[in-house]
Parts: C-alpha cells; structure tokens; sequence
C-alpha cells in the first residue's frame, strides 16, 4: 500500500493550497467533483485558479464562496439553468469578491491543457480567429495567422471516476472531455471515486486507467461524490437540485442560505447524501461493456 | 405562444430540422437543437450522425431526456465515446456539416455574444462564456442560431463578438480572417427565419413565421433589417415533423 | 448495412491508389497490418509514401517489393533483428528503386499526425533539438526555440484491431502507439479486424471504439492478418518468422525468393496461414478485462 | 566472452542495472536494458517504474520472454497501456528520471548515430533510424547507452547526429540548443565504463571491466580517450544481481 487512500479532507488539506490552480469537471457535465469542491469551501481555501471546460455549477459555488481569484474556462453558469449567478456578482459587482477570466473556447482550454501536458509554450490552432476572446485573454495571441494557445498547468486536478485502485488507477467511462489533458498537464491528480477496488479490477483492462499512477498522489473513497452530475453505471444527474441551486443563488443571501445547508453545515459526503433523495437517482439497470481479452499465452 | 395547432418553439425545432441534410455530422447543442436533431433523423435525414462536444458520437437522439449532453442516456448506444479534442478535430478538419450555437444577442452579420453586456473589464451582465460556441462558429462548414426574438437580443452590432458570424460584413472577412468553415447560414427566431446572402454579409428577413407580420419583424430588431423582396411564410410544421417533435417531448 | 464490409483485395483496390499516403504499422510492435501490405504488393501498388513509427519489417517488404517512393518513419527494420535490408539496398543502391527517407523520432511522428488531426500546419516540440534530423527531413523547421513539426497527413490509415462490426466501430487494445491520431489525420481509415463482431459488442462500450465510423470506410474480417506481429488475446509474435525474413532478405535473390513464397505465390490470408503453424502461436489463456457499466437508467 | 564466472552480457547488465535509483521512472528498451530494469527490480531499485514507447508503463518486468516491448505479456499487468504521445509527455515534462538507447556509433562527446553512415543523401551504411532514441536524448533526465567496444562504433565524431549527447562538447552546448534534459551519464561497454564530467562534455574511462585493461580500451576506441586519473575496476556483478539476470535469462 502507497498511503495514497485518504479522506476528503486530507487529500485537499495536504494537495490543494491557498493559490493553487485546480482543474476541475474536466468530462464537462458527468463526473464533476462537487465533494471535493465543497471541501474546498469547507476548509476556507482562497485565491484558487480554477481551470475547465465547463463547470455546471460547482465553479459557481466556490466563487460564491469566495474560494476563487481567477477563472480559466470556456462556460461556468448552470447547464441546465442558464446563468451562473455567483459568478455575475463577482464579475459585475465583485462580491464576494472580483475575479479574473480568462476566457476560453471548449477547444482552447484543451489545447492549453495539451501544450502544458507536452511541456510546450503554446498551441498553433484556427479557433478563436475573429472572436474578441482573444482580446480578453492574455495567454492568447496571434502570429503567422493561427491563435497560439498559452499552456495552462495546473498544480492539481480533481478527477472523480467510476473506480480506482488504492494506488490511483482509476478507470472511468462515458464522455471524457478534457480529462486526460488535465491530468497530464497537472502537478498533482487526486481521484475521487464511487468505488475503491483492489488492482486486479484495475489492471485488468490498463487501456481504461486514466493516468500514470505516478501522477495521482491522493485516492479518496467517495461514493455520490459527484451529486448533482451523472456517473455513468451509478447515478442519473439531479436536474430538480440544479435547478433549486439556480433560484435559491439568485440572491447573495439565498445563496448564502444554500452554501450553510449544504457545505457548511455539513460534516462531509456521508451527512450530506442523507438529505439527498439517492435512490431515485441510482441507477438500477446494468448494462455491461463486453470483456476484452488481454490473455498472452 | 401558439396559434393553436402548434407551439412556437415546435415550429423553430422544424425549421431548425430542415437545416440538416440526410448524411450530415451535426454539431448539436441542448434544447431546441437536440429536438431539431431528432425531428430531421425521424423525416427526411435518417443518416445523419450528432457529434457531441462532451465527447460523443450517435446516430439517433438518446432514447430518454437530456438534461445536458452527458447524461448517461446519451451515452448508451454511442458510436463513439472520447475526448473533446477528438471530436473538435473532426471539425477542425471540415467534417462537420452543420453546427448550432445558442447566443444571448445576435447582431445584423450575424456574430454572436455570450460572454459581456457592456466593457468585459467591468461588465453589465457576464454571461457564461463562449462553451463550443466560438468552436463552432469557426470550424463548422456552416451553422445556424436560434433564439426568442427581441430588440436586445438583435442588436445592431454586439460589443463583444464570442462566435464569430461575418464580423464587420465587409465581403471576404472571415477569409481575411483566417477562418476556414463557412459561417451563420441562418438565425432562426420566435418571429421569423433571417439568412445571408451567398458569401455572407448581413442578415435579412427570408421567411416569417405564420401569424407574424414583417412589420412586427422590424419593430423587434436592433437595427433597420432587410427584407427579402420574394419574402414568405415560413412552412409550419408538418404532421410528421410535429409528431416527431411531440414523440420527444411527451 | 453500410457495405463497409469486403475483402481485403477490394479494399486496397478501392482505397489505396497508387501514389497514396499510406500509414500502418501504427501501434508499433503490435497488431501489424501484415495482410493488407501484402496485398498492396500483390496488386502491385506504386509511388506509395509509408507513414509510421517503426515498422518491425512490413515497411521493409513494402520498399523491397518497390511499392513505396518515399517513407516518414521514426525507425525502419526488423525489431527482434535488427537492420531492415531491403530498406538498406534502396537507399544505399536504389535497388529496386531509389526512396526518399523523411526522418522522424517516435514522438516526432506521433505530433506529426496529431497536427493533420487538429488542421494546423504544424505542432511544436522540444524533441529533435540538436538532432541532425533536422538537416534531413524538410518538414522540420526551427523558430522561437522550438522544432515545428510539419503536419503529415495520411490519405489512407490502415489499422488491424482484433474486433471490430460491419460500420467500422474497432476496439483495439493494448498499447496503441499513434494509432489514434493516424486513424482521426488520415482521410480514409481502412480497419482489418480478428473478429467481424454484431453492434451490440462494440456499442457496449463506445469508450474502446478507435475512430468515429464516418472516417472508416471498409472492414475487412482478416483472421492472423498481423501474422508475424502479435495480437493481445490471440496471437504470440512470431520471433522465429522474423529471424527467417531478416536471414532470407539479406540478398535481393533471397529477398525475391521470400516475396514469392509468401506473397506472390499466395492468393489470401487463408493461404497464407496454412503455411504458419498458427496453433503454437495461438493464445489460449484468456485474461478477460472486468467489464464497465454503462447503465443509464 | 567471459571470465568463466559471469559473461560479459551479465556484466553490461548488472552494471546497467546501477545506473538506476530506487523510484525513478526508467524509459526502458529492449534487450539489454530490459535485463537491468529486471534486476534493478529484484535487487536495489524495488519502486523503479518502467515505461515503453509502444505506450505501456509496469512496475515489474513482464512475466515471460519479451521479442518486443509491444509482446503480449508486456501488457499483462500494466499499470496504463496507453498512446505513446502519452508516454512521450511525460518525459517532455522531465518526469522520466533515465532512459536507456541502443546505438550503431557513439561518439566522445556521446552523441548517437542510427541513421546513415555516410551522406546522408547516398549512404554506405542506412540504420534504422532514431525510433524514440532522440527523444530520450533530449528529453529525459539522463541517459546510458550501452554498446560493443569497436574502433568503428567508438569514433571521434559521429558524421549524423541522431540522439545528441553534448554536441561539439563546448560548455552549454545542450542548454544553447534549448535543451531540457541532461544528457548521457553513462557509455557501457563491453570493455569499460565511460562517465561524462558534471555539465556535461567529453567521455572518460571511469572502470574497467575485470580481466581489461586500460591499454585494450585505448585500442579499441577510435579517438584518443581520456583516462579517469582514479580509474578503477569495474564492480563485477553480485550474486543477487547474477541470480537476477539468470533468472530473466534461462
């Protein structure tokens, strides 16, 4: 055993300090790592760079929480609701507090996360061309008619998946999005997992682990870690929670309210799925992938 | 709002559906897109693929709702389930047909705005950003938006252009640009269809939707819009279209 | 049914004209497109550029037979032997024919295609500095730096998998080498597959499918048509067939005599395999991955 | 070739095998240095981690006889069978802490060839090529080639500089190519160990095989080397790193 299977708690405790660059959601709408945000609230952590694609809320909510000095995506409101109101009162009266965008497309943020991955300066890419993206964003830029994409690392991402050995491989499917950039990119990968299995589960398929086990320093064991986002195989998304989070965070007081009721006031995952309706959200139907063979004599 | 035989959003889904060509790959987007996908594979385009930005492929409308693309219905039965870049290589590379954006405004060359109201240093309103949109203006062979119809959200030019549509509507702009796909073929409103000349350049009114007048048109657009001089009616629904339609929103 | 699916004789008439861009080989060692090379060269195919990393001696065969004009490759020859000497011959003797060597390192080739797959000219790296490859092969460029990687864009992927069903939707595993950004650079992918398989096995689990099926154009059901090069879960390497390839092509009389026997002198795969003791290479321990849920309701 | 005790093969490898530290991640080739990582394993470097270029990373050699790294019981047990731009970012990053190249010709400043003897544009002699060779050279953290002592492998200069060493030998010169990694450590011979001043430039004999002498190696090499002023035997394998070997090798 590594010692890589920890708490939440420990895990951002140890890997995730004030300023660091985190990426987060990086399968877009499945598999957002909601525990680990609000752990990230819980624990007061502030001045992070949050980095991804889109983030269905849980970007929201840390800037609402005054978690975040800048953001670098391509979306962050609520997919199913529109607009992210946390992060309008930040950017338009800057409360909780304001904060950097660095505004991307769903295609340069990957890019940014490749050029970090194979240690380059910067991507050659056709997208963005015309848009005023470029003229916002600081690590964009053009020459010799192509955008060059800045590399974006992040210290850490936060990946949750369907199941991952203690050693942190971990397997996930369904969309991937900008997972495997983001890990590569990353310092530092902490998975979050529904299940915690032993090796001979992982590494009986090693083209479905996600990263070299040398990147993942943390593994912690959080089933409904994800609630309100879909994982494949264990839970149907919430679209009721989203869409209570998106009238209550109308106002700074609601969403106020709402952080209390379910970060703050809650001790960890465990407490809080207990005031969630989980089993109308689990899903009941298997559907298995076909096996493959990795036999060699 | 309906004129009894069908709602104004069943009427945008058709016109949307007709967009796509049998055998198209369509970028498609959440809502009124997705519905529009479903209609065009159940009528007249039972080979097109939907090509999902969080990393998928199908060849029909997930068989349950969707409250956003990665849902696990929309997974099951995938053709192909795989990284964003993968899929944006497709359509870095022209193999996207048809592409729809969502946008908050649209102005008169058809650029769209979904990210600042107002000085991006120090916004009105900061909307949620580009998503795939800028992608999709840019890499798309041809695209199409859709929207509720109304002064604020055609404007005469956006103050800050997200997707690109012809830019400042001068001929050769986004060539001049370095921008390969071919740009808004159509924005599809509550009121009526605007399309762009052969080349693009600035939208005008080529259809308006029935019960809807031109002057109505004019009223609710940001700047003083064309008229096609062979202007319509749009083609409401068909039975088949508005079942098809209705089969996915029961 | 689309009609993908056909022999490999039509598949190679159809697809791959004379002076195509032909990557294979693409996942190294493994998984060969032994078969579909043989019958480029039983149809006499021409003025062919070869794309790939190593070739471990199908490239080799190819340039004896004079099919090819001009080869990107990281490395070419016989992995377990050493030296390709067919490729020696041609460009120490232009025998059969003068060919022109594009060089390239593993990693160089992989950003090479990975530049086609995105439609950027060209990708850049640290690789290859201070390499003298870049004195040789002219779609390397320095600037900033940085080698700038010219893109290299296949007209033709093929690509042995061990299943794969009548649209073209393969699952591949093991290593994979740069088999999946040749497949997403080139503009047509033919797939040759141990297993012709229905829907139902590939779509349970669309996260091992290599390519969207649109740029898939033919499947070929090709059972040991990777024969010498292994196949996880059906095929040992053959070692011994490729020491005899490596002593019989040393000469081009003893090369001709090889290409003879076991490519001119056969009329398919079915024949081909006759003459091999497939069963000794078989694998016959199956090692069956743990399967994913793919569950949605 | 041997002292009756060991070959000279068993010594390569031990020797090779110290090269390796306890966690570090080895970029592992075939034949030879597949041996080291194997008994490196088995004896001082329990933690070490393999990785191929084929796409694979373990934690232990494979379980039977390997033709190539792509063989099938390579694969069983991996820890990530992956793409090898993967692999390749990883030690882009500087995250693989040694790798191991195979050459044709080394040169005293430990540049590699494998491409051409000769013109390039009308070679005597064509190698095969870099394969991930240049890669290594320039992008891991230090690296060991390991070769046959002849006069025609060990030459003054290489005419085609396939992997870089320290290119000219001039102080910096890696740094001035705009080079991240360190470079070779390392020549091991089947006569001696050559070892590279701190910073990197010209090769010198550090060890001597047992049953060589430093005479032999002058030789044998085809500039006049260098010889360390404390140069002395080389370590001769141990028990456990012949029972290592021998066990990879019956």
């Amino acid at each position: 055993m590594s010692g890589k299977v920890m708490t939440m708690a420990e895990a951002i405790e140890r890997f995730v300090p004030d300023g660091s660059t985190v990426a987060m959601g990086t399968s877009l709408e499945p598999l957002i790592p909601f525990a680990a945000g609000h752990e990230l609230i819980r624990q007061r952590r502030r001045d992070l760079e949050l980095v991804g694609p889109i983030s269905d809320a849980l970007f929201d909510q840390l800037i609402g929480a005054g978690c975040v000095r800048r953001v670098a995506a391509a979306w962050v409101g609520n997919v199913s609701e529109g607009l992210g109101h946390c992060y309008r009162r930040a950017c338009e009266q800057g409360v909780p507090n304001a904060i950097e965008v660095y505004d991307h497309s769903n295609f340069s943020i990957s890019l940014a996360l490749w050029a970090a991955a194979w240690n380059v300066p910067s991507l050659p890419t056709r997208t963005l061309l015309g848009s005023d993206i470029l003229r916002t964003n600081p690590t964009l830029s053009i020459g010799f008619g192509m955008v060059h994409v800045g590399a974006v690392r992040p210290d850490i991402a936060i990946v949750h998946v369907q199941r991952a050995d203690a050693e942190g491989r971990a397997h996930a499917w369904g969309p991937l999005g900008i997972t495997e950039e983001a890990g590569l990119a990353a310092g530092v990968v902490i998975i979050t997992c529904e299940e915690l299995v032993d090796d001979s589960v992982t590494l009986s398929d090693p083209n479905r682990i996600l990263f070299p086990e040398t990147k993942v320093l943390a593994v912690v064991h959080e089933p409904g870690g994800a609630h309100p986002s879909p994982v494949q195989g264990h839970f149907k998304r919430d679209h009721a929670f989203y869409a209570g989070y998106a009238e209550q965070s109308r106002t700074a007081d609601g969403f106020a309210e709402w952080l209390e009721r379910w970060v703050l006031d809650v001790p960890d995952r465990a407490t809080y799925l207990e005031r969630v309706d989980v089993d109308s959200l689990r899903i009941h139907h298997h559907q298995y992938s076909a096996p493959a063979d990795f036999g060699n004599e | 709002m309906s004129n009894g035989a069908y709602t104004e959003q069943e009427l945008m889904v058709a016109v949307a559906s007709r967009e796509i060509r049998d055998g198209d790959v369509v970028f498609v987007g959440m809502r009124l897109p997705i519905l529009a996908y479903a209609v065009a594979i159940s009528t007249h385009a039972p080979n097109a693929r939907g090509l999902f930005e969080v990393g998928l492929m199908r060849d029909r409308p997930a068989g349950a709702f969707l409250g956003t693309m990665g849902d696990p219905p929309n997974v099951a039965g995938a053709l192909w389930a795989t990284r964003m870049s993968n899929v944006m290589a497709l359509m870095a590379q022209g193999q996207v047909d048809l592409g729809f954006i969502g946008g908050a405004e649209v102005d008169r060359f058809g650029n769209l705005n979904t990210s600042y109201v107002g000085d991006p240093a120090k916004p009105k309103v900061k909307l949620p950003g580009s998503g795939g949109g800028a992608d999709i203006a840019i890499l798309s062979r041809r695209w199409v938006t859709l929207m509720n119809h109304e002064r604020r959200r055609l404007v005469d030019r956006v103050s800050f252009v997200t997707s690109p549509g012809y830019g400042d509507g001068s001929p050769g702009w986004r060539k001049r640009n370095g921008i390969l796909g071919g740009g808004p073929v159509a924005i599809i409103t509550t009121l009526c269809v605007l399309r762009f000349p052969e080349g693009g350049g600035e939208a005008y009114v080529a259809t308006v939707h029935p019960g809807h007048t031109v002057d109505e048109v004019r009223e609710h657009t940001g700047w003083p819009v064309q008229i096609d001089p062979g202007v319509r009616e749009t083609a409401p629904p068909t039975e088949a279209e508005l079942s098809a339609v209705r089969s996915r929103t029961a």
